[in-house]
């Protein structure tokens, strides 16, 4: 078969040929073009509700399989796109620290949703360490701060988890080396800033909104996983603790970006009143773009604090740790973003997140496909930006190691009007 | 407009020859609009230091030859000349600056700037014309020299013509007559060989008519400068023009001098009514 | 400052009873530029009246003043008894005065029958025998029919104007200088035109120029300067004034 | 008959001028009563354009300061330095931007609304000459060479694009004008958008735009830091010392260096129309045909013209928009081009000076300060409701507070309101801006009715 | 047309013309490259792919339908523009957020008279996100009362806006009039955001789909949008054709003062062109959320310069021209997916809306008013 549009990719590089016309192999005898078994989608909920309106709209629901991944695990799209989805399956870091359950139930009785997103642990998480880390340190700086997550977060001390965080609080506070256990994960980070361990679910969406877990795999990493010692000397009582808060509350991520946003500030919530200290924080909306990310996060900068939960999408994370957390000295912490990039930022320790890497997405990703799909050949459809390249890539790698074939790899645009000639181009149409 | 030719055109009376020094020659001019042929074939010179008229009943396409002569639009056929240089199609900006500038039937005021700063615009290849040469320090005392002079020469100008209490006036603001003197004080500036003038005194009152043709002789006498005018006062074509050229559907139907016009049968069947 | 001008008042002013159109103390300007200062000037049912006067003087402001065009400062403006200083123009063409004005007089993408047209929209239908009158008074006008008017030469612009203002049959005819642009018979023909105009009973206040030839046809004339009454009498005792001669019609 | 008065000419005596009394209609005329901007405005005329520009910035900063020591508790310094940097910042990159706009359309009337699309034309010239050659993993390689290179590369680019588009654009009237540049910017901010020349390589060398993905390069803020850093090391300790940050203090110095840039730019344009090319200028404006009659290649004024406002507007592009040190297309979309109009209309187009009030008004007043009023302001334990529904549920049990909180957590999207209705108010009162009509005519001498024989004094 | 006539057109157009020539030439090569691809061929010169590739009718088709419908709506909203372009002679930078504004009220109408009854809470209702999915189909009277409301609605916003923007400003410039339609602009998108927030709501999904010619494949939602928006044409242009008011609204466009004082009531005309404009504008983007399914507050901005392409392409001023300019950008918008990557196609829209102008700057039916 060939790839007639022009669509990028088809190199299954960084997807673009640059080309202006399509390439494709050139087959001779024209078989006239087949569907992919499976269509894998990278994108945001704002962006697929109407990429998903236009693909049921031109091919119905069994045209082919659909893959998608965390980006996309939001319970109201299928309501939002008028269908049940129920081709849909996709994959995302799931909640599975020890906390999980009693994260899951404060959110839920302190804020008005039904159940806990995604990303909203890992949000929680980050910030409970960037808390504990700041009063551990001692003082309302970034290099402190920095220095000290990995001793309240790693192993080494007394191990706490979000029903203990007052107690956490009192230990840290007086300069106790402790190890914080979370909702998400045991959060232990790595060298690079990086999770050591993670759990991803499969999952499929629900008919009245929501989304089922259907299975889980579990990784290890087997990267070390440093102990440093404190040095900071604790915090007296009644100190005020400052960390912002950067999330997409609204623009394409905006459905995901507030409940994470909200995940984010429980700790701060959550302790108010429990312990001796004050709270100062501050949440800048970073629209899902990375400019207005990086005016933001200059924003919480300039209002002087040391340390900042966020931000959500890995485009936006990346410009924001390069262009203003290292240069100022302040801690970035992501709770969501996934893209491999962020592993390898000279970041000189500032940035930090709490979801694992999405290198290894990329293969449960493959493995569904392959394995409960059945699927031989695939094509991507990915949000063009560092988060939806490296992740379709990590997949079409995964995928081809199984023996698929991609069949189209075609990146598209945040917000726009309609997405049908992209996904023309993807199904191969 | 497809009118056939009643009559075939008479070349006789179009004897370019007869003019010994021309400055401006037009030959077999054409303009076509879609179907409308407004100029057709029209032929004529106009000699150096005359005062030229150019009349012609409405619609005869007077105007749309100063168009075309003056770059405005470009001429379908023909052949323009102007100091023996071949001119046709050239764009306005370039005749100017050959000397060769008109005015408007419908005055064309900068009405935002002042009346100062209209007459200012208009001499040629100001030093300060230059983007470096205005902002460069070194340079920029030319620029203020230049301009001297010429505020000093724009404010004579006004003068003359009576609108100098007008001057820090915007130009927008002056009346039908006003702008046309302005309009007159404009060109002047550009330091001319040769002026268009497109019925530069309708509307103009009669005292200040005087004045402005008595200024005509004077600019032709001093500096010797060359003016073909269009206007449909008989008087003043007669009294004032030594050269008169009739148009009549777009094509000269007669030229010579006002006794020559007056007493030509078709001039006066297709122009003057039998009036004059 | 002479008194002249009231005292004329005396002598030649209509009798108040035939008064069409009454201009009283009139203030008026563009902005907040004014032009006019108390100015006067009357026009009796089927009078024929000029306006002459330098340029800049005011005498298209007034034309405009009477169709509601300037910003009005003051004075009245009084037509066949209703008092129409403050009225919008669209609705004063209602009471039977139409308009030519000096520059912009026609609409330049409408072809010249849409023209007529529209100076027929108050109208419920469009009357064809008019249009038919206009054609005849100005043929020109007939074979250019579906051109557009602003491709027209000056002059022809000049009479579709004036053609497009009869459409109606009016009261009252304002005409800013209408023989402008044109060819000299055509001049003649257009003050003809004038005179038959006003003969079937039409009052005339026209602006012009070419003031010899309209004083002379004209009942009455005023001279405006700087925006004031200068002078008011009979169109040929004006022209046969020593004083107006120089200063206003050129000796 | 009597004459009255001899001169029949067409003098009206200034008495006569201005004497509308009690205005009753207006068919033309706006509004004639003495506003509260008039007041100001008067009291503002009496100084001279340097101190008034001057004094202008100096209240916006007192302003933020206020709001620092209001909101900041003991960090209020800190805070003060960063909302009068981060201010500094925006009225700079908006001042260079409305001046440049004023020389293209308060002056010859070129209408350009691809503002965006000549910013990113500079701002990607600069970022693909400076980007290093080995960058961080993920990130897109330039050709490395040294940031004063970058900036001339970017400002010549855009003045070259910018000719290039003007060419044949020139031709249209106005909107049309305005259509073809809005439509332009778009094509430049889609096809760097575009991944196929996100990396692409050409005898060689790697580079590209970065795509959607945008690209980092050695930002001009470096030099600030550095400059803060080295020289600057004792107003750091000072600083610090009141608790003022390093990168608050040193984007404050950035923000003074953009302002340089603006008095530079101004300088340089005051003087181009200042002069007998501003006049031509002007007369493009008013009438092209009649420009050209007089001997004016217009053409090559408005391509002159179009390209030194365009190689401006690069500049800002990298100075303001690549502030950060990064580009992305999303910075280029439409909308900053109709905020530099505003801007610009709020100061008044065709004067440079309006351009700058204009620029701070817009920037410090409407656009940033109402942002951090809605930060920075809260309703005690009231949190907002999440949509306005619920919000106006609570008036129903005459609790305003819920709509009141909706109303301060949504004040960044509300301040957009305000532009646009500030936009419109201006347009209709104060069409002049906000300085009001000034006649800053285009010349380098003084206009005055020589007296006899003495020239006019230079304006040097 | 002969043999002969045609060389010489061809003629005159490279010699007078170039600019034309090479756009002959251009779409000549992509028509070719079109056929080549529809055949499955591919030509190779000197080793490089020339042109072809392949290309099935189904989805050419496919491509043509979606052009043809979004075309559509965006030629309805731009007869709109078009109208009060000419008349008011301003280009309307507000009249993309018009057609939001008409969007969100006509479909805050349907979905709250949908919803009434099934339980939904009233602010999920008007919020616009209570996950109900309407369709011509089996929500019709909802639907058609938003419609309703869409038209109606939109016509009251530009009514008041009219007289509080506009009205006052008059006998100003049409660029001072264009800026201000920039100030409610940004104040209309803005109160929306305020009102409605910034996220994206799924609202329309095709009832019914319908399969053509067993190739082409439109849903109910879709019909809809082509025979409402082809009435409108129609109704609009008899309005037009019937009555004085075309005629007066060119007349007035032309000289104002002198429209006037001919008797044109130009309050009354300017009045009417905005509630034709406006109407048409709500209803198209009511119907343009129809055909896509869903909405957001700044939808309406972001089509407006494709609205304006599509307006200035067809000729300023041609109701004909507005729609037929409206789905030739359609078309452009998604049929270049066949030669260019898709991040690019809507730039070739912009292209062609700048070639367009640089070579007939009056519009494809310019000069030829329908009105
Ligand atoms: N752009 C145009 N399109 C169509 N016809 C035109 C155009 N311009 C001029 N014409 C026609 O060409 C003819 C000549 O017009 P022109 O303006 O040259 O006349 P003129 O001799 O100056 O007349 P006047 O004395 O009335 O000003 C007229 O019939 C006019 O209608
Ligand atoms: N639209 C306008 N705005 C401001 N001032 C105006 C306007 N129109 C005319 N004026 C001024 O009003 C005064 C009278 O102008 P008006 O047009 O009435 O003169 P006029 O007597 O008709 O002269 P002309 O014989 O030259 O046509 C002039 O000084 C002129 O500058
Ligand atoms: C919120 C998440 C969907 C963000 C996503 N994982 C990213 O890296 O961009
Ligand atoms: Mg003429
Ligand atoms: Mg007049």
């Amino acid at each position: 078969s060939t790839e007639q549009t022009g669509g990028d990719g088809g190199d299954g590089g960084d997807g673009g040929d640059g080309g202006m016309t399509g390439t494709g192999t050139e087959s001779g005898g024209d078989s006239g073009p087949e569907s992919p078994d499976v269509l894998m989608v990278v994108g945001y909920p704002q962006s697929g509700v109407q990429l998903f309106k236009d693909f049921y709209a031109d091919y119905g629901d069994d045209a082919a399989d659909i893959l998608v991944t965390d980006g996309l695990q939001d319970g109201e799209l299928p309501s939002n796109v008028g269908d049940d989805m129920s081709n849909v399956r996709g994959t995302a870091p799931s909640a599975a620290g020890p906390g999980v359950d009693t994260f899951t139930e404060q959110f839920t009785s302190e804020f008005d949703y039904e159940e806990a997103g995604v990303f909203t642990s890992q949000a929680y998480d980050a910030t409970a360490v960037q808390i504990l880390a700041n009063i551990l340190a001692g003082e309302n700086d970034g290099q402190a701060v920095r220095d000290h997550m990995r001793v309240v977060a790693n192993p080494g001390g007394e191990s706490y988890g979000p029903s203990e965080l007052p107690a956490a609080v009192e230990a840290a506070a007086a300069g106790e080396n402790i190890q914080y256990e979370g909702a998400s994960s045991a959060v232990n980070f790595d060298e690079n800033g990086d999770m050591a361990s993670a759990q991803y679910q499969v999952f499929g969406f629900q008919d009245g909104g929501g989304v089922d877990t259907l299975s889980t795999v579990d990784f290890s990493a087997g990267s070390d996983i440093p102990q440093p010692e404190p040095n900071g000397s604790g915090s007296d009582s009644g100190r005020t603790i400052k960390f912002g808060v950067l999330m997409p509350e609204t623009g394409d991520l905006g459905p995901l970006g507030r409940p994470i946003r909200d995940g984010a500030l429980l700790p701060a919530l959550q302790l108010e009143g429990e312990v001796d200290f004050e709270f100062d924080y501050q949440v800048g909306d970073t629209q899902t773009q990375a400019q207005a990310g990086i005016d933001a996060a200059n924003s919480l900068v300039s209002a002087g604090y040391p340390s900042i939960t966020g931000a959500a999408s890995s485009e936006t994370s990346i410009q924001v740790a390069r262009n203003v957390l290292i240069d100022s000295g302040v801690v970035g912490c992501s709770p969501a973003s996934t893209s491999p990039t962020i592993t390898d930022l000279e970041d000189n320790d500032y940035m930090f997140r709490t979801p694992p890497s999405d290198a290894l997405q990329g293969q449960v990703l493959a493995q569904v496909g392959v394995g409960e799909l059945g699927a031989e050949t695939a094509s991507t459809l990915y949000v063009n930006n560092s988060y939806g390249q490296a992740l379709q890539e990590a997949f079409a790698g995964a995928f081809e190691a199984e023996g698929g074939t991609i069949v189209n790899q075609v990146g598209f645009e945040q917000q726009q009007s309609s997405y049908t000639s992209e996904i023309n181009s993807a199904m191969n149409q | 407009m497809s009118e056939p030719d009643a009559a075939p055109r008479q070349e006789t009376a179009v004897t370019s020859d007869a003019i010994e020094s021309p400055l401006l020659e037009v030959t077999g001019l054409r303009k076509e609009f879609g179907g409308v042929v407004a100029v057709d074939g029209a032929t004529f010179s106009v000699a150096e230091g005359s005062l030229t008229g150019l009349i012609g009943p409405n619609g005869a396409g007077k105007s749309t030859t100063f168009n075309c002569i003056t770059g405005i639009h470009e001429p379908t056929g023909g052949r323009v000349t102007f100091d023996g240089q071949n001119i046709t199609g050239l764009p306005p900006y370039t005749l100017a600056n050959q000397g060769l500038v008109r005015t408007f039937q419908i005055a064309r005021e900068l009405s935002e700037m002042t009346v100062l700063e209209n007459v200012m615009l208009a001499p040629g290849g100001q030093v300060g014309e230059s983007v470096i040469r205005s902002v460069t320090p070194g340079l920029r005392g030319d620029v203020v020299k230049a301009e001297t002079a010429v505020r000093d020469r724009a404010w004579e100008t006004l003068e003359f013509f009576e609108i100098d209490h007008l001057a820090h006036e915007n130009a927008g603001n002056l009346s039908g007559g006003q702008r046309k003197l302005l309009e007159m004080a404009r060109v002047l500036m550009t330091e001319p060989e040769m002026i268009l003038l497109d019925e530069p005194l309708a509307g103009v009152n009669p005292t200040l008519e005087e004045k402005l043709l008595e200024r005509i002789h004077e600019l032709r006498r001093e500096q010797g400068l060359t003016f073909l005018l269009v206007e449909h006062d008989m008087d003043v074509i007669m009294n004032n023009c030594e050269h008169i050229i009739v148009m009549h559907q777009g094509s000269v139907l007669a030229e010579g001098d006002a006794e020559t016009i007056t007493s030509d049968e078709r001039v006066l069947e297709a122009y003057l009514g039998g009036d004059v | 400052m002479s008194q002249r001008a009231t005292e004329s008042e005396a002598v030649t002013l209509p009798d108040p009873a035939e008064r069409l159109l009454a201009i009283r103390d009139l203030d008026a300007g563009y902005g907040d530029l004014q032009v006019l200062s108390d100015v006067h000037m009357d026009v009796a049912d089927g009078e024929y009246v000029v306006i002459v006067g330098p340029n800049g003087a005011g005498k298209s402001t007034v034309m405009k003043s009477v169709f509601g065009l300037t910003t009005y400062m003051g004075g009245d403006v009084i037509f066949d008894e209703t008092d129409i200083s403050q009225r919008n123009p669209d609705e004063i063409i209602y009471e039977g005065i139409s308009y030519v004005p000096q520059t912009g007089n026609v609409f330049g993408s409408l072809s010249v029958r849409e023209n007529l047209e529209m100076g027929a929209y108050i109208l419920d239908e469009v009357p064809e025998d008019r249009i038919e009158d206009v054609y005849d008074r100005f043929p020109i006008l007939w074979e250019r029919s579906e051109q557009s008017a602003g491709t027209l030469s000056g002059g022809q612009q000049q009479m579709l104007a004036m053609g497009r203002a009869l459409m109606l049959d009016p009261d009252l005819l304002l005409l800013d200088e209408p023989s402008a642009g044109l060819a000299p018979d055509l001049v003649e023909d257009m003050f003809d035109r004038i005179d038959r105009i006003n003969d079937d009973g039409t009052a005339i206040l026209m602006v012009e120029q070419n003031a010899k030839e309209a004083l002379r046809r004209c009942d009455r004339g005023y001279v405006l300067v700087q925006g004031q009454n200068r002078y008011e009498d009979e169109g040929t005792v004006l022209l046969n004034d020593e004083q107006v001669r120089q200063d206003f019609l050129g000796g | 008959m009597a004459a009255i008065g001899t001169d029949p000419g067409l003098r009206v005596p200034r008495a006569h001028r201005r004497l509308a009394v009690a205005p009753v209609r207006y068919l033309r005329g706006g509004v004639d009563s003495m506003s509260a901007v008039d007041t100001v405005r008067n009291r503002l005329d009496a100084l001279p354009d340097v101190g008034l520009v001057v004094a202008f910035i100096a209240s916006i900063w007192a302003v933020m300061l206020v709001l620092a020591i209001a909101v900041g508790g003991a960090n209020w310094a800190n805070l003060a330095a960063g909302f009068i940097g981060s201010v500094t910042v925006l009225i700079g990159g908006y001042a260079i931007l409305a001046l440049a706009l004023n020389l293209q359309w308060g002056y010859t009337g070129l209408f350009n609304i691809g503002i965006a699309g000549f910013m990113a034309v500079g701002a990607y010239t600069t970022a693909v000459l400076t980007a290093p050659t080995d960058p961080a993993a993920g990130a897109v390689p330039g050709l490395g060479l040294p940031l004063w290179v970058g900036l001339i590369g970017g400002m010549a680019m855009a003045a070259i694009i910018g000719g290039l588009a003007a060419l044949p654009a020139l031709r249209l009237k106005a909107d049309y004008l305005a259509i073809v540049t809005v439509a332009f910017s778009e094509i430049i901010r889609l096809v760097v958008n575009w991944n196929g020349l996100a990396e692409v390589s050409l005898f060689g060398v790697p580079f590209g735009t970065g795509g959607a993905t945008g690209i980092s390069f050695k930002s001009a803020n470096e030099v600030a830091s550095t400059l803060i850093n080295g020289v600057g090391q004792p107003l750091v300790t000072a600083a610090e010392g009141v608790g003022v940050s390093g990168p608050n203090l040193a984007n404050l110095t950035y923000g003074i260096l953009l302002l340089l840039v603006v008095a530079a730019s101004y300088w340089v344009l005051a003087r181009i129309t200042n002069s007998p090319f501003g006049r031509v200028l002007k007369a493009i404006r008013e009438d092209e045909t009649v420009t050209q009659s007089l001997g004016k290649d217009t053409r090559r004024f408005k391509i002159k013209t179009f390209m030194i406002g365009c190689a401006l507007m690069g500049l800002a592009g990298v100075l303001f928009r690549g502030q950060a040190g990064y580009v992305s297309p999303q910075q280029f979309r439409p909308t900053i081009t109709f905020y530099v109009f505003a801007a610009l209309i709020i100061g008044g187009s065709g004067s440079n000076t309006g351009s700058i009030i204009g620029a701070a008004t817009f920037s410090g007043l409407l656009f940033y300060l109402p942002a951090r009023l809605g930060e920075n302001v809260s309703l005690g334990g009231t949190r907002a409701p999440s949509n306005i529904v619920d919000a106006i549920a609570g008036l129903g049990s005459l609790d305003p507070l819920p709509l009141l909180a909706y109303t301060i957590s949504n004040v960044s999207t509300l301040r957009f309101v305000l532009i646009g209705v500030v936009l419109i108010y201006i347009i209709q009162n104060q069409p002049d801006g906000l300085l009001g009509h000034r006649n800053e005519p285009a010349t380098s001498v003084s206009l005055d009715r020589p007296q006899s024989g003495s020239g006019g004094e230079a304006n040097e | 047309m002969g043999i002969a006539e045609f060389a010489r057109d061809g003629r005159v157009v490279m010699g007078d013309r170039p600019g034309a020539a090479v756009v002959a030439a251009v779409s000549g090569f992509l028509l070719l490259d079109l056929v080549a691809k529809l055949a499955g061929t591919t030509v190779f010169f000197l080793g490089a792919k020339l042109l072809g590739g392949s290309l099935t009718v189904s989805s050419l088709l496919s491509m043509v339908v979606d052009g043809l419908l979004v075309g559509l709506a965006v030629g309805l909203a731009g007869i709109g523009l078009s109208m009060t372009y000419s008349i008011l002679d301003f280009a309307n930078f507000a009249h993309g957020d018009t057609v939001t504004v008409g969007a969100f009220l006509g479909w805050v109408a349907a979905y709250i008279t949908a919803g009434l009854g099934t339980g939904a809470p009233i602010s999920e209702l008007f919020m616009l996100n209570s996950g109900r999915q309407l369709s011509t189909v089996s929500t019709f009277l909802p639907v058609l009362l938003g419609l309703v409301v869409a038209g109606v609605g939109s016509i009251g916003i530009v009514l008041l806006i009219d007289r509080l923007t506009y009205r006052p400003m008059r006998d100003t410039d049409n660029i001072s009039l264009l800026i201000a339609s920039i100030g409610v602009a940004l104040a209309l998108r803005y109160l929306i955001a305020f009102v409605f927030g910034t996220q994206t709501s799924g609202v329309a999904s095709g009832g019914l789909r319908v399969t053509l010619f067993s190739m082409i494949s439109v849903t109910d939602n879709e019909i809809t949008l082509l025979v409402v928006s082809v009435l409108l044409m129609l109704g609009v242009h008899l309005l037009l054709q019937r009555t004085k008011l075309g005629k007066a609204m060119r007349a007035m466009a032309d000289n104002e003062d002198l429209a006037r004082v001919t008797g044109i009531p130009t309050e009354r005309v300017i009045r009417l062109t905005w509630i034709l404009g406006g109407g048409l504008a709500g209803i198209g983007g009511y119907l343009l959320v129809l055909e896509s399914g869903t909405i957001s507050f700044n939808f309406g901005w972001i089509l407006l310069l494709l609205i304006f392409a599509a307006v200035i392409v067809g000729g300023i001023g041609s109701i004909y021209g507005a729609m037929a300019g409206g789905i030739l950008i359609g078309l452009v918008d998604s049929l270049a997916l066949i030669w260019l990557p898709s991040g690019l196609t809507r730039a070739s829209a912009f292209l062609v809306l700048i070639v367009v102008l640089l070579l007939r700057p009056s519009g494809i039916f310019g000069g030829v008013s329908t009105a």
